[in-house]
């Protein structure tokens, strides 16, 4: 039987990191993968990651995947596609069905980086074609072009709500809500407001009561509900829809770990079953190594710095690395977790409510529920100040682990967490040091929360990732934070370069009493 | 430690006991069932492929089977008011070479020998019976009153009625050891409680033998790997049960539903490693090469699951249904050796009558511990 | 429902233009897409009817997990449509209940 | 875990979403489900066994968390205390005629 050094099984951000490593260090890897593709969900997330240098950060999935694939292909990594890991045996033994035929393969060391599956949720009707999940509406428009509908209602204003909305509305359809049953939007704020600026409202502490239709999905009716999770009398609010895209959260793909006789637990902090895990990522049984989403749903970010912690960790355990070595990578790449497992957001926060931002900051009670800062909040936070001429406005609300704003700023205008702060501080702008208005910062920030804004001249630059691009010259509406028409607005500049990385920068001119209040443009009056 | 009494308690909640239990419960007297595992049924009852056969079993547990189909199995369903998917459209045990139909005639005799109605048939006529079969099956022994049902469900549905007639039942309780007082054996300690009972049954399938040894009895078990195959729902192709000479595979498509669930068969379960059941790698796809050279026509139909469990192979292959000279009050209840559930039923109540009126309604002689000394 | 240019990911790559049928319907789409890609952009949406309650079914994890969009492929049932290549002439069927129509009435 | 199995969960009572479906393959509803557990089937395993839900096609990969929460709420425990069903294989459906072809002979 064929027999390498190590096998793993998924080809998503945490396997191929894995395999990197492992090739790096003279390991024979092969990795197999059920999909046509490599990349997992790399490939389906068009949107800018969040972290800093360390974790690609200001980089698009997509992008993240093929620098992925590279190293893998320059390491020497085999990449299985089209085959499916259908279970393991006895003595690290998988099979995998790959076409018309199933292949036996032993490894040494096994990794194990499944990811996830989507959680679902039941309602009346919820089987009527139309319903979907989340993913599947991010397979279907960023990986084969299609829309998934025309008018769509997302449940769930998780992060994956969160950016599969606004890539719904980059596809061209219409987002008529985000519905959430929790009291608060559970993803990041600054992924809310790109969506609430776009005119899309957000009715939490609501839940799906119905899906309409009879051979399809026509309508959705939504309703308020009380602590008690009821339904409020005569809340009830109909949408017509053509689609109900559920994101109501991710599990661990984990039976393969079952299979394999990893002893498992279902702990809620890891969103579910996975195996128990040691600080490198071994389960219970010698050799087999976890990593990703399937060991506890996070971030990819997280997911790659994992799968590179296994790929060492399995090529130490076979003689590969010595342990000298592998405790300097170690020291480095548990270093770059931990700076991703701060902040609010962290898996460590989950169940925790927070009031304050750690500057001392009131968290926006708007953000929470509406999805935008409301205008009479949004000066308590230290990236938001006026300035003489063009400057940044970073409009940067809770503490996430990112910081690709410091990064671009060429004269280092922006900090974030100075002085050996963390990435998860709120960023600060200097004016001392002379913003140019080079519209970098406004690119980089995976929020698209920085906006340059010249108060006295009324002029906004705005990050744009929509079709058609606006012409210079066309007038239409400034849209405010909410997504409200604001005042009217001209296109003075249009910005792209390839530094920018698809997001467009449109500078429009307002009165210069709504500089503090536009954030979008709209082509129609 | 509290106690706990029933006029019987059960060791094990397979389908022996949830069986037992129920007959038991139905006559008014107390029962109590102790199962290991967090689940009832957990081993060879949620383990088995279903067969409800008399043909190719050994007389000494025929009447038994013969008994069950005539009188229990048809009325199961509504006797438990639960679909157990009962179906008795007859067993084909199949047979590819001239030295397979000499094994099946000779078991076919010996079923005729105690009244069975089981028959040798050529290729074609099995073919009129079951059109799917491949041109490769020159012959099979075929018994009409033979079928099949759903174990996972005659076993939750036994356990289901005893609970509503009262029978008690504990799972997550390991028991470690039968005692006797005053030469009786009438209390059961478990890991979290004492249970004392008129009569203790002991039906723990491979569990049984070192529970045995705790009074001093010995039966003569051992763990034999199985591991069986489940298809997808397909449209209903054929009703029999199924089996051949060569012992490559057994299985039947469950009615109404439309799976198929296959018996498989490595050539190596006697070798199985210790320790939890798995399935191996390749005894899944051994079954497969073999089923289709049978049945070509299932080749696009796609297993979805598998599973393995140990069957508490007796030496000879037959239970022990027996009360013992040495531990009065002790009725032990193993060693179906992986042809237990199509005589299920018929072992329950036989065990109700053996608890409750010390003699079971047929003789089961043959099947008593003592039958194994040193020949 | 296809989309032409996206704001991101500019064009996509796709494979040769097809024919194939749909409940004998000629419908088109391109080689290598999951057929159930090639049926939505054409605007199908119901791939079967249940076998219970004869409720219909479309796409829904999109991954080939669920197994909700399986369809009668080149007379093959259950076949999962979100993660099957299409090819030219491909005989796409509704599934009723576990096969063709007849079987489910 | 042990588990007296005779404690009364209290008996059927209907509910209005009684009639949604909860296992999409095989269509069980959570009112069979419900009437299932207090029928003393008390285990994710016993639900599976008894009543096919998630036992079809996708082998319980969209409904195993939507029973869970329901014999979770039904026993009055938390979801994580309730044991796992456990894992087979094959994880996806593989025909029978590609499983037969896995002949792996080494000429070593």
């Amino acid at each position: 039987m064929q027999r390498c050094d190590l096998i793993v099984i998924g080809a998503g951000p945490a396997g191929l990191s894995a395999a990197v490593e492992a090739a790096r260090q003279g390991m024979r890897v092969t990795v197999y993968d059920e999909n046509a593709r490599p990349g997992g969900q790399l490939f389906k997330q068009i949107h800018k990651f969040f972290g800093s240098r360390e974790h690609k950060a200001k980089i698009r999935g997509i992008r993240i995947g093929e620098e992925l694939l590279q190293e893998a292909s320059a390491a020497g990594v085999q990449v299985e596609l089209d085959a499916v890991v259908t279970g393991i045996f006895a003595d690290k033994e998988v099979t995998v069905r790959q076409g018309e035929r199933m292949l036996r393969r032993k490894a040494d060391t096994l990794i194990i980086a499944t990811g996830a599956s989507e959680n679902m949720t039941s309602f009346e009707n919820w089987t009527l074609p139309g319903v979907i999940g989340a993913g599947a509406a991010q397979t279907m428009m960023n990986l084969h072009g299609v829309r998934p509908g025309e008018k769509i209602l997302m449940l769930g204003s998780g992060n994956v709500g969160l950016v599969v909305g606004f890539q719904l509305l980059q596809a061209g359809c219409q987002v008529v809500a985000v519905a959430d049953a929790l009291p608060g939007i559970g993803g990041y704020g600054v992924h809310a407001a790109k969506l609430a600026r776009c005119g899309v409202p957000f009715y939490t502490a609501h839940t799906i009561v119905r899906a309409e239709g009879v051979e399809r999905v026509t309508g959705a009716v939504i309703g308020a509900i009380d602590q008690n999770w009821h339904i409020v009398p005569d809340s009830e609010k109909h949408f017509d829809v053509d689609t109900i895209c559920l994101a109501v959260g991710l599990s661990p793909m984990s039976r393969l770990c079952g299979l394999a006789g990893c002893v498992m637990e279902d702990n809620p902090q890891k969103a579910g079953l996975v195996p128990v895990v040691d600080a490198l990522g071994e389960t219970s049984v010698p050799g087999i190594f976890a990593a990703g989403d399937v060991s506890g749903i996070e971030e990819a970010s997280s997911a790659m710095i994992e799968g590179r912690i296994a790929g060492l960790a399995a090529a130490h355990r076979m003689g590969f690395m010595a342990s000298s070595a592998l405790d300097a990578r170690l020291a480095e790449l548990t270093g770059a977790l931990a700076s991703l497992r701060a902040g609010m957001f962290a898996p460590g926060s989950k169940g925790k409510v927070f009031t304050h931002t750690a500057e001392g900051c009131a968290l926006s009670a708007s953000l929470l529920r509406r999805g935008f800062v409301a205008d009479e909040e949004i000066d308590r936070y230290p990236g938001v100040t006026r300035a003489r001429g063009v400057h940044p406005v970073l409009e940067c609300t809770q503490n996430i682990p990112c910081n690709p704003c410091a990064d671009a700023c060429p004269r280092q205008c922006i900090t974030v967490g100075a002085d050996g702060g963390t990435i998860t501080a709120l960023p600060v702008f200097d004016a001392a040091r002379g913003c140019t208005g080079c519209g970098l910062c406004v690119a980089a920030c995976s929020g698209q929360a920085i906006f340059l804004v010249d108060e006295e001249a009324g002029e906004i630059t705005l990050p744009y990732e929509f079709l058609p691009l606006p012409q210079k010259g066309e007038q239409g509406m400034a849209l405010g934070r909410d997504g409200q028409p604001v005042c009217p607005a001209e296109v003075v500049a249009v910005r792209t370069s390839a530094a920018f990385d698809k997001t467009n920068l449109l500078t429009i001119r307002v009165p210069a009493e709504y500089a503090g209040r536009a954030r979008f443009y709209r082509k129609e009056r | 430690m509290t106690e706990h009494n029933a006029d019987v308690v059960i060791i094990g909640g397979g389908i022996m006991g949830c069986a037992a239990a129920y007959y038991i419960a139905k006559r008014g007297a107390s029962v109590l069932v102790l199962e290991k595992e967090d689940s009832i049924g957990s081993g060879g009852s949620s383990r088995n492929g279903g067969g409800v056969r008399q043909s190719g079993r050994d007389p000494r547990e025929l009447p038994i089977a013969m008994h069950g189909i005539q009188h229990i199995w048809p009325t199961l369903a509504a006797e438990l008011d639960v679909d157990v998917e009962y179906c008795q459209k007859g067993n084909l045990r199949l047979g590819k070479t001239a030295a397979q139909l000499k094994i099946l005639e000779s078991l076919t005799q010996k079923a005729v020998s105690c009244g069975l109605d089981v028959r040798m048939i050529s290729g074609d006529e099995a073919r009129e019976i079951n059109p799917y079969l491949s041109r490769e099956v020159m012959g099979a022994s075929w018994c009409p009153t033979d079928g099949h049902a759903n174990p996972l469900l005659a076993t939750l549905g036994f356990y289901r009625k005893a609970r509503q007639l009262g029978a008690r039942f504990i799972s997550g309780e390991t028991v470690t050891a039968i005692e006797k007082i005053r030469g009786r054996a009438c209390r059961v300690r478990g890991a979290q409680g004492v249970y004392a009972g008129g009569t203790i049954i002991l039906a723990a399938g491979l569990g049984s033998r070192p529970l045995a040894w705790t009074v001093g009895l010995d039966v003569p078990l051992q763990p034999l790997l199985l591991e069986t195959l489940v298809t997808e729902a397909v449209d209903t192709m054929f009703p029999q049960m199924l089996g051949t000479a060569a012992a490559d595979f057994y299985g039947h498509q469950s009615v109404h539903h439309g799976s198929f669930v296959f018996g498989v068969t490595s050539g190596y379960e006697p070798y199985a490693r210790p320790g939890l059941p798995r399935s191996s790698a390749g005894a899944a796809a051994a079954a497969c090469r073999s089923i289709l050279t049978y049945f070509p026509a299932l080749e696009h139909i796609k297993i979805i699951r598998s599973w393995a469990g140990w069957i508490d192979d007796c030496a000879d292959h037959v239970p022990v249904l027996s009360f013992t000279d040495e531990v009065p009050g002790l009725i032990l209840a193993c060693g179906f050796s992986g042809h237990g559930f199509g005589i299920s039923p018929a072992v329950g109540r036989l065990l109700s009558e053996m608890a409750l009126d010390g003699r079971p309604a047929l003789d089961l002689s043959a099947l008593r511990q003592s039958r194994f000394a040193a020949k | 429902m296809r989309i032409n240019e996206h704001p991101v990911l500019g064009g996509y790559p796709k494979g040769e233009a097809v024919a194939f049928t749909f409940d004998g319907a000629r419908l088109s789409g391109y080689a290598g897409e999951p057929v159930a890609m090639a049926l939505k952009a054409a605007g199908v949406f119901i791939h079967r009817y249940t076998r219970k309650n004869h409720s219909p079914r479309g796409i829904f994890c999109a991954i080939g997990r669920c197994t909700d969009c399986v369809m009668i492929v080149n007379g093959r049932p259950n076949v999962r449509t979100c993660i099957t290549p299409l090819a030219a002439d491909m005989d796409v069927r509704t599934q009723y209940g576990m096969g063709a129509k007849h079987a489910a009435l | 875990m042990l588990q007296d199995r005779t404690k009364n969960t209290g008996g059927f009572s209907p509910a209005p979403d009684d009639g949604l479906i909860i296992c999409r393959c095989e269509e069980i509803t959570k009112g069979e489900i419900r009437r299932a557990i207090q029928d003393g089937l008390l285990t994710l395993t016993e639900l599976r066994r008894f009543l096919r839900a998630g036992m079809g096609l996708c082998q319980g990969q969209t409904c195993g968390r939507l029973v869970k929460s329901i014999l979770a709420r039904e026993l009055g425990v938390p979801p994580a205390a309730l044991e796992p069903v456990v894992s087979r294989a094959p994880v996806r459906p593989v025909e029978m005629q590609v499983l037969a072809r896995d002949q792996e002979i080494d000429h070593d």
